[in-house]
């Protein structure tokens, strides 16, 4: 029994090192005094040891995938992947915050805290194996984030945003939590493994009330990756909050929430039952709709932030598409976006945090000129902006690549040329920011600050994937080859 | 000799890094690395000319390494006669293009090392055998055409720069689509991204059904490849983004547009929509002739209103791409020959007219024949310009078609060749040609002939390295009107190949 | 003998009463009301579906969560709500409108 | 005999050489080259007489052609066999248009030497002088259509260039625009033409066509109702009209005359101008085979009365020369059209010899005296005896008095014109082409009398007329500096080809019997030479005939056109001949046209000599108004046509193209988004503040617009939103 236990902990250590380094920065948080030195100490503490946590992941990638605390948890190369993407994204966020101006000195380390706890939450969600988990990771995951978005106490716009997340979150949490509780009663378990068999003999009532159930289910993971239509609270908490926290929220909890959607997807319909079809349908408009409202909303943005949060949109409307296939190679498109999709958004993050510090505004006139300041970094911004568009020879048109084959296997052309249309819209609004940043005339020849060696160098670091993964995708996708392919 | 083709694709970046490797503010030296990069180029591709086997009628210098083997990308490289030509004008544009810019003081280094860039991408384009190479270097040449345009240009950059590149990747986004089909068609097996192994008919019997309708695989793809290489031609309805361009773009970036991108369209027709879908090609050549039709005459038409020369000689490069396509619509030796041909006379004559307009503009600072206030822009440039006129004669003439020079022999090869298919359309383009002549004549009319402006007095004549780099072109137009065969032996074997293939279908 | 229907009735008609309080009320802390009356709701129907349905503990621990969940949850909520009004001094709902395009 | 190649070629390279030399180092060579041009045309000219001579003195059968082949680029790939030829032709009608060629541009270029003498033009004239003569000698020697064309166009463009010469002046600029833009609208036609017969019959070598013609094979889809026979012959005539400066597409050869006068002389007087009938001949069986015979015959007709009217208003003297050609390019085309078939190649003989001496004179005048305009000459017969003898000569030529050439080859034309309008049993309407051509014979001989008398006889009106204004009128660069006669410029450079050319107006060069009847003869035997030696192409020779590269070929056949037998007594080719009718046709004709042409000079003798009439302007001044305005064919074309009909529809679609096409459909996606924006932000301030979110706000249907409220703010709107949406997926599973 015990020993059980401590057999489970040896696959939990990333999220046990998690939380006690959330604990530990507590602890730390408190007993500092205010001077940089020591925050400088508590960042390197709290990078360094997300950086340990990987060591673990990493193993796990190599695991056979396993249920622990009695189906609670699945440790597999799929949650597993998500978790390392998830790491890299908070540390990369924590990194941000450090050198932001959006964060109140003061309040620097307990960004640090309760980004930790949203990871901790995400990494519950992404190997959820029972609705108990799912909705604790889901609560875990939000009721951290509605603090951080209302981060900056003295500005109306971030409490705003905070409230605004936690009511839309609460109710959203509640809808699912409503059809979670139906599912229990007509499945008769909260454990996906025991639910799924269930499904096969429902007919009349009981199917309604599963099929209105699911639906209400999907309203929590759905706000999560904010999918049309329940993507509203997203511009306006991207907005309020501070930048890193935007950045962290553009990567952390949509990943968290695609994994629980592909595993939900994955677990309850894979069968061909009349279930599956209407799911597919329903995945298919709203796939479409999600990407086309964020680009097409994407266009009208004056603010850069805003613009982000929208395009983040479109893109996890791109990436639900490797769901609506439901095989393995859908999977690996998605695995292979979210990777991809990191390092970009991390780089246009970080470039307009600075700049946006610089100017204290985030509108595109912060990006006049860029090029004859800072060269490299404009022309690192274009490349990032283009990729996300989906150009080559950068990771973003790898990715678009995947999504539009598995897509096209599955013949389902319509959405494929909706997607294409799409991805050419989002083309325009990334160019006439780039076309801001190249052709505009600067009014000064002032360097920014934000763009201090270290920042430039962790930038350019970042950028090297967005290439290489651009050129050299093979061993990339046959990673999230491997991590695709889990048991149900 | 296999490698030859790497040397050639990824000199011109090993130049660029040179480029970028010189010191700030060591401008002609970042000038001379372009020049002798691009001068090894051309070399080069003369070599390969003098390698290259004119019997044979497929792929020569076959160079291929497995890239991404999970999905059977390989990095596959070869040229063949329909390719050789485009490869010679490209290597002799760039190096004229870098001694026309030597002018340029605005971020040197920046713009060399793009142009070099720019080689190489389309270098790629002509190159690639591989369907996903292909498409990388399709859309990766946008990228240093954007900045090229949008640095570099007249004072509409922005709004050039972004139409161009909206409207190419508008269409190749749906080659895209293409191309992914074609990959699950040919099974995932090991030839799905290999051009040529894609070629000659496979999926003449594939059908899909699509909202429950079953459509041609064939039929439906066929016109998404069409959609991205019509926008690059431009045919018709996918033309505006060119005058923009042209307008805009800096003189060596408007020779390059004119004289090799465009050619990418038509070249990517003749290297994939046609043989990948042969058949789809034939049913729908009618609708490919009359687009080929209105471009001709609106493009002609379009031009003769012009008040601006840049823009003139813009919409005659649509109005002539137009006789290539309908060249292509022919699908006969004839028509085909003539529009590979007219291919490359249409390079070297409209570069012609883009360089000497652009060097005209470096003395004027203006393009206006009849100024937007009515008076004239120029006027007596034959008195005051000698050399730059007769020069300018040449190149006129050559685009308009007079015999004994290039731009001829083309044209009557497409007519011939579309006559037997399209004889209406034969005898409704031949006003093209009228056309053709007239805007021509009366613009160098208006700006060569009666007094001299007053502004032109100071003008001075071309100066040696103009002469230097405008030579080449006048030999090529006269040599090649006068003797085509150099240039129809190399592609004659290539393009019978494909018209057997079009023939099997028709 | 109480039916499990009459528990389910019971349940949605909180979860409808929470749902128009949160859609209806114009007071911020109505609303967060109305959240704990949805999530009340989803318990009680873990409670009867666990009693009668499913004979297993899963409904009522998920229940004891919910509760915790609730409670973190308000908490959050509330002091949010406080901050905002500290700034806004009000805290009606469609003052909160600061956040648009 | 045979004749290699090397024997023929140089004819046609040695101008090429002199080009090539001229156009690169002309500046470098003493006098810009000019005598490496005569010399270069003096070799042609030895080589053609030779060819001639060889033809002439009987070395040959009269129906024996040489044909040689070379491939000029070959498309030949696997299956596909596609070749381009290029070769000679050489047969009897081309040897006599090689000598007369050669000869003219010979004398030409000699008088040209003293003509442009310290002009600064001088190298560029001797650059495309050769350059034109030798595109002229190879469409004469070219073996196929394709070839011809080819020439034919670097000839327009020699034109182009010439007209264009003094490049300062405006009008200069006009003019060559107009002269190869017009012609070019012929000559895309004759493209179109050529392309046609390549495709359907495979060959445009002119044995090839002649022998398709024969076996009936030269037949192909209709094009746009057309039948094909038709429709080619009409793309070639139209070619030919443009270059022979046939009404309508005649306005731009009097513009032409702004070029220098030896250029007109030779370019646009007597020979590039006559190429279109020459291309007319070659092809006539195919004009007979579309029947378009009588189409050719008026358009001639109609050309050469019209030119007339206007010739006999000009006061300047090239204008007249220029008016009087285009007549006779219209009795030329008369001819063709009448089957008169050997006259009317006659007539492009003869023409050319008087045509150009006609030129020549005239450019001495007006290099001696800078004035071209005759109201301001007079009286010059004393200062420029050679001169005015041989312009007399010549204008009796062109006057069609009796023993001078015009007379014998306009005469037999219209002596055809004649049977083919009246008794040829055609279409009575028809009758118009003689009618027109004998009052045009008038009308010729009036204009030109007038001419001379305006400009040799009377009192000498030169010094009387200020220095001011006159130099623009002067084709030269010089300006009018006073009017002192230069005659002791005149050196033999000037005068010895006007004289030798003067020699060649006397008709027995050309005919014995210059007054229909025969007597005297002249070259013993072959008295009729012309009308031995020229016969319409029989085409049933050709159809089996041996084919191989670089080797002459001697066939004879059996002599037939597709309607008519060729008529040896009388030359003519035309429809249902009858020997009695013609000859009756003949001799009427050549009385009357005697008669026409002496009373034509008699009016001209009283108006301008002995003034007891009142010369034309005043007599009928409407008349005069309309002729002095060219029928307004300028202003119709130029200002109508072109300016604004095709300027404006140009305007017009270039407008549609970037102000509408471009503006709106394809900037409209991304304008539709920017446009919807803005109204949509008026929207949400307006209508969602004032009236609150409710669902309202959903029924509005625009996409862009609906997003937008949707991101309005209001939080419980995203309530509303997401309850809805659920609600509304619930309903779509329809249970």
């Amino acid at each position: 029994m015990l020993q059980e236990l401590f057999g489970y902990l040896s696959y939990y250590i990333p999220e046990l090192m998690c939380i006690v380094l959330m604990t530990t920065l507590l602890v730390a948080e408190a007993s500092v005094k205010d001077e940089h030195g020591s925050r400088d100490k508590i960042y390197a503490y709290a990078i360094a040891v997300l950086g340990l946590t990987l060591i673990p992941l990493c193993q796990n990638m190599g695991k056979n995938p396993v249920h622990i605390f009695h189906n609670a948890i699945t440790i597999d190369a799929f949650s597993t992947l998500v978790k390392i993407i998830m790491v890299l994204g908070t540390m990369g966020a924590i990194w941000l915050s450090r050198s932001s101006r959006d964060i109140y000195t003061n309040l620097k380390s307990e960004f640090a805290i309760m980004a930790v706890g949203v990871l901790i939450g995400g990494m519950l969600l992404a190997s959820a194996n029972n609705m108990l988990t799912v909705y604790l990771g889901i609560e875990t995951l939000s009721i951290l984030s509605y603090v951080m978005s209302s981060l900056k106490r003295d500005e109306s716009t971030s409490t705003e945003a905070g409230m605004k997340y936690a009511l839309y979150g609460g109710l959203s949490a509640g809808v699912a939590l409503f059809g979670i509780s139906h599912l229990y009663g007509t499945l008769g378990s909260i454990q996906f493994v025991e639910m799924m068999p269930k499904l096969a003999g429902l007919e009349g009532g009981r199917l309604a009330i599963v099929l209105i159930s699911f639906l209400m289910f999907f309203v929590g993971i759905g706000y999560k990756i904010s999918l049309f239509p329940f993507h509203m609270w997203t511009p306006d908490v991207y907005q309020g909050s501070p930048i890193p926290v935007t950045a962290f929220f553009s990567i952390v909890p949509k990943m968290a929430g695609l994994a629980t959607l592909v595993r939900v997807s994955f677990v309850f319909f894979t069968d061909g039952s009349a279930l599956t079809v209407s799911w597919i349908g329903l995945m298919l408009v709203i796939s479409a709709m999600t990407m086309t409202v964020g680009n097409v909303t994407a266009i009208g943005q004056s603010s850069v932030k805003r613009l982000l949060a929208f395009s983040s949109i479109g893109h996890v409307g791109m990436m639900i598409l490797g769901v609506v296939v439901l095989n393995e190679v859908g999977v690996q498109a998605i695995l292979f976006y979210g990777i991809s999709y990191l390092f970009m958004t991390l780089i246009a993050f970080y470039i307009t945090s600075h700049l946006s510090d610089m100017y204290g505004t985030d509108t595109y006139d912060v990006f006049k000129g860029l090029i004859y300041k800072h060269p490299v970094m404009a022309i690192i911004m274009a490349s990032v902006l283009f990729s996300l568009a989906g150009m080559p020879p950068f990771s973003g048109f790898i990715a678009k690549f995947n999504i539009f084959s598995v897509v096209i296997e599955k013949k389902y052309y319509g959405i494929a040329i909706v997607a294409a249309v799409n991805s050419v819209i989002s083309l325009y609004y990334y160019m006439k920011l780039a076309k801001i940043m190249v052709f505009g005339k600067s009014d000064g020849e002032e360097r920014v600050l934000g763009f201090t060696f270290q920042n430039q160098a962790v930038i350019v670091a970042l950028f090297i994937p967005v290439v290489v993964l651009g050129i050299f995708w093979e061993q990339v996708m046959v990673l999230s080859g491997n991590a695709s392919v889990f048991i149900k | 000799m296999n490698g030859i083709l790497n040397w050639i694709l990824w000199l011109p970046i090993i130049g660029m890094v040179g480029v970028l490797l010189t010191p700030k503010a060591k401008d002609n030296v970042v000038r001379m690395v372009t020049l002798v990069t691009t001068a090894i180029t051309l070399i080069l591709t003369v070599v390969l000319y003098m390698n290259f086997d004119t019997a044979e009628p497929g792929i020569q210098f076959a160079f291929k390494v497995p890239w991404i083997a999970q999905f059977h990308i390989n990095y596959s490289l070869g040229i063949d006669g329909i390719t050789l030509p485009m490869t010679f004008l490209n290597a002799l544009l760039f190096f004229i293009c870098t001694l026309s810019s030597w002018t340029v003081d605005k971020n040197v280094k920046g713009y060399f090392a793009l142009l070099l860039m720019l080689q190489s991408t389309v270098f790629g384009v002509f190159f690639s055998l591989d369907f996903f190479l292909f498409y990388v270097y399709w859309e990766v040449m946008l990228l240093p055409m954007f900045f090229l345009i949008g640095v570099w240009g007249g004072e509409n950059r922005e709004y050039a720069a972004i139409k161009f590149f909206l409207y190419t990747f508008f269409g190749s986004i749906f080659m895209l689509v293409g191309i992914v089909a074609l990959y699950y068609a040919t099974g995932k097996s090991e030839d799905s991204f290999n051009i040529i192994a894609l070629q000659g008919g496979r999926f003449t019997e594939l059908t899909l059904d699509i909202f429950g309708s079953t459509v041609s695989f064939e039929k439906l793809f066929f016109w998404f490849m069409f959609l991205g290489f019509a926008v690059k031609v431009p045919v018709f309805p996918f033309h505006t983004w060119l005058p923009h361009a042209h307008v805009q773009a800096p003189t060596a970036v408007s020779v390059i547009l004119a004289g090799v991108l465009l050619k990418m369209g038509t070249y990517g027709f003749l290297r994939i929509a046609f043989p990948i879908f042969p058949a789809a090609a034939v049913e729908y050549s009618t609708i490919i002739a009359v687009l080929g039709l209105i471009s001709v005459i609106y493009g002609a038409f379009c031009a003769m209103a012009q008040d601006d020369v840049k823009k003139l000689v813009a919409y005659s490069s649509v109005s002539h791409m137009g006789f290539v396509m309908l060249g292509l619509s022919a699908m006969t030796i004839q028509g085909m020959n003539g529009a590979v041909l007219q291919m490359f006379n249409h390079g070297t004559s409209t570069a012609m007219m883009f360089l000497l307009i652009g060097i005209l503009y470096e003395r004027s600072h203006h393009r206006w024949i009849v100024k937007p206030d009515g008076s004239k822009g120029f006027g007596g440039l034959y008195t005051t310009l000698p050399k730059y006129s007769v020069v300018f004669i040449i190149g006129m003439f050559a685009s308009l078609g007079l015999p004994g020079l290039s731009g001829f022999i083309s044209e009557a090869l497409i007519f011939l060749g579309i006559y037997q298919r399209f004889t209406t359309i034969t005898v409704i383009a031949v006003v093209g040609l009228l056309i053709g002549a007239a805007y021509l004549l009366w613009m160098f009319k208006r700006m060569f002939f009666g007094e001299v402006n007053p502004e032109c007095e100071e003008y001075e004549d071309m100066n040696a390295r103009e002469i230097f780099y405008m030579v080449p072109l006048c030999i090529c137009v006269v040599v090649f009107g006068i003797f085509p065969s150099p240039l129809l032996n190399v592609m004659k074997a290539s393009v019978g190949q494909l018209v057997d293939l079009l023939a099997k279908f028709s | 003998m109480v039916s499990l229907a009459s528990y389910l009735i019971i349940s949605l008609i909180l979860f409808v009463v929470g749902l128009v309080v949160m859609i209806a009320r114009k007071n911020i802390v109505a609303i967060l009301l109305g959240i704990e009356l949805i999530l009340n709701a989803a318990a009680l129907n873990f409670v009867a579906y666990s009693r009668y349905a499913t004979n297993n503990l899963d409904g009522h621990i998920f229940s004891l969560f919910i509760i915790v969940v609730a409670a973190a949850e308000a908490a959050v909520g509330l002091a949010i709500v406080i901050r905002f009004f500290q700034i806004k001094e009000t805290i009606h709902i469609d003052e909160a409108t600061q956040l648009r395009n | 005999m045979q004749y290699t190649v090397g024997s023929i070629a140089p004819i046609f390279l040695s101008p090429v050489i002199a080009f090539v030399i001229n156009a690169f180092f002309g500046r470098k060579l003493p006098r810009n080259g000019d005598w490496l041009a005569v010399l270069s045309i003096f070799i042609s000219f030895v080589f053609s007489a030779r060819i001639f001579g060889d033809f002439f003195f009987g070395q040959f059968a009269t129906d024996y052609y040489i044909h040689k082949t070379f491939t000029w680029f070959d498309l030949s790939a696997g299956t596909h066999v596609f070749k381009v030829d290029m070769g000679i032709y050489l047969d009897n009608m081309s040897s006599i248009m090689l000598l007369m060629v050669s000869g003219v541009a010979f004398l030409i270029h000699l008088f040209s030497t003293w003509y442009m003498d310290h002009d600064e033009r001088h190298g560029r004239f001797f650059v495309f002088l050769p350059l034109f003569t030798s595109a002229m000698l190879g469409l004469v020697l070219s073996d196929n259509l394709f070839s011809l064309f080819l020439f034919w166009e670097i000839m327009g463009f020699c034109s182009y260039s010439l007209i264009g010469i003094y490049y300062e002046k405006e009008k200069a600029g006009d003019a060559s625009l107009k002269a190869f833009m017009t012609t070019r609208v012929g000559d895309v036609f004759l493209l179109l033409g050529i392309v046609a017969i390549w495709m359907v019959v495979g060959s445009v070598n002119y044995v090839d066509i002649y022998a398709a013609i024969a076996q009936g094979k030269f037949d192909g889809p209709a094009v746009l109702g057309i039948s094909f026979a038709t429709f080619t012959a009409l793309c070639i005539f139209a070619g030919a009209m443009g270059k022979s400066a046939q009404f309508p597409l005649h306005v731009w050869l009097p513009d032409a005359m702004m070029g220098p006068t030896p250029g007109s002389a030779l370019i646009h007087a007597a020979t590039m101008v006559t190429a279109g009938v020459w291309v007319s001949l070659r092809m006539y069986p195919l004009m007979v085979l579309g029947d378009i015979t009588w189409f050719i015959a008026v358009i001639g007709a109609i050309t050469a009365f019209g030119a007339a009217t206007i010739a006999m208003v000009q006061t300047d003297i090239k204008a007249v020369l220029a008016y009087s050609t285009l007549s006779q390019l219209g009795y030329m085309m008369i001819g063709v059209g009448v089957g008169s078939y050997n006259a009317a190649f006659m007539h492009v003989i003869t023409h050319a010899f008087f045509k150009a001496c006609l030129f020549l004179s005239a450019g001495s005048i007006i290099h001696s005296v800078h004035e071209q305009e005759m109201p301001k000459l007079g009286g010059l017969k004393k200062y420029l005896p050679y001169t005015h003898f041989a312009m007399m000569c010549c204008t009796l030529a062109i006057a069609g008095i009796p023993f001078f050439s015009g007379f014998v080859s306009k005469d037999r034309i219209l002596g055809d014109a004649l049977y083919f309008g009246f008794m040829a049993g055609q279409n009575p309407l028809l009758a118009i082409v003689p009618i027109l051509g004998f009052a045009g014979a008038g009308l010729t001989a009036f204009y030109m009398f007038r001419m001379m008398f305006l400009t040799f006889y009377g009192e000498n009106r030169t010094h009387d007329s200020h220095g001011h204004g006159h130099g623009h009128k002067d084709d030269h660069g010089h300006h009018g500096h006073g009017h002192e006669i230069h005659h002791e410029h005149l050196d033999f450079r000037s005068n010895v080809p006007l004289l030798i050319l003067a020699v060649f107006t006397l008709g027995f060069w050309f005919a014995g019997n210059v007054v229909g009847q025969n007597f005297g003869n002249v070259f013993g035997g072959k008295n009729e030479w012309f009308k031995i030696l020229v016969e319409a192409p029989k085409v049933e020779k050709f159809v089996d005939r041996p084919k191989q590269a670089f080797s002459s070929v001697d066939t004879k056949g059996e002599i037939v056109l597709p309607h008519a037998h060729y008529h040896h007594q009388s030359g003519y080719a035309g429809p249902n001949p009858d020997e009695h009718k013609l000859h009756t046709a003949h001799v009427i004709g050549a009385w009357l046209s005697i008669f026409i042409a002496f009373s034509g000079v008699f009016i001209a003798f009283l108006m301008y000599i002995k003034k007891s009439v009142k010369p034309l302007a005043e007599k009928f001044p409407g008349i005069t108004e309309m002729l002095k305005a060219k029928y307004n064919f300028d202003h119709f074309y130029i200002d109508i046509l072109i300016k604004k009909g095709l300027l404006g529809l140009n305007r017009f679609l270039a407008w549609l193209d970037m102000g509408i096409y471009d503006r709106y459909v394809i900037d409209g996606m991304a304008a539709v988004n920017r446009v919807l924006f803005k109204a949509s932000k008026w929207f949400d301030n307006v209508v969602i503040d004032a009236i609150g979110v409710d669902g309202t706000g959903v029924t509005v249907n625009l996409f862009n617009l609906v997003l937008r409220i949707v991101q309005s703010g209001k939080i419980q709107f995203y309530f509303i939103m997401l309850v809805m949406v659920l609600a509304s997926y619930i309903w779509t599973l329809n249970i």
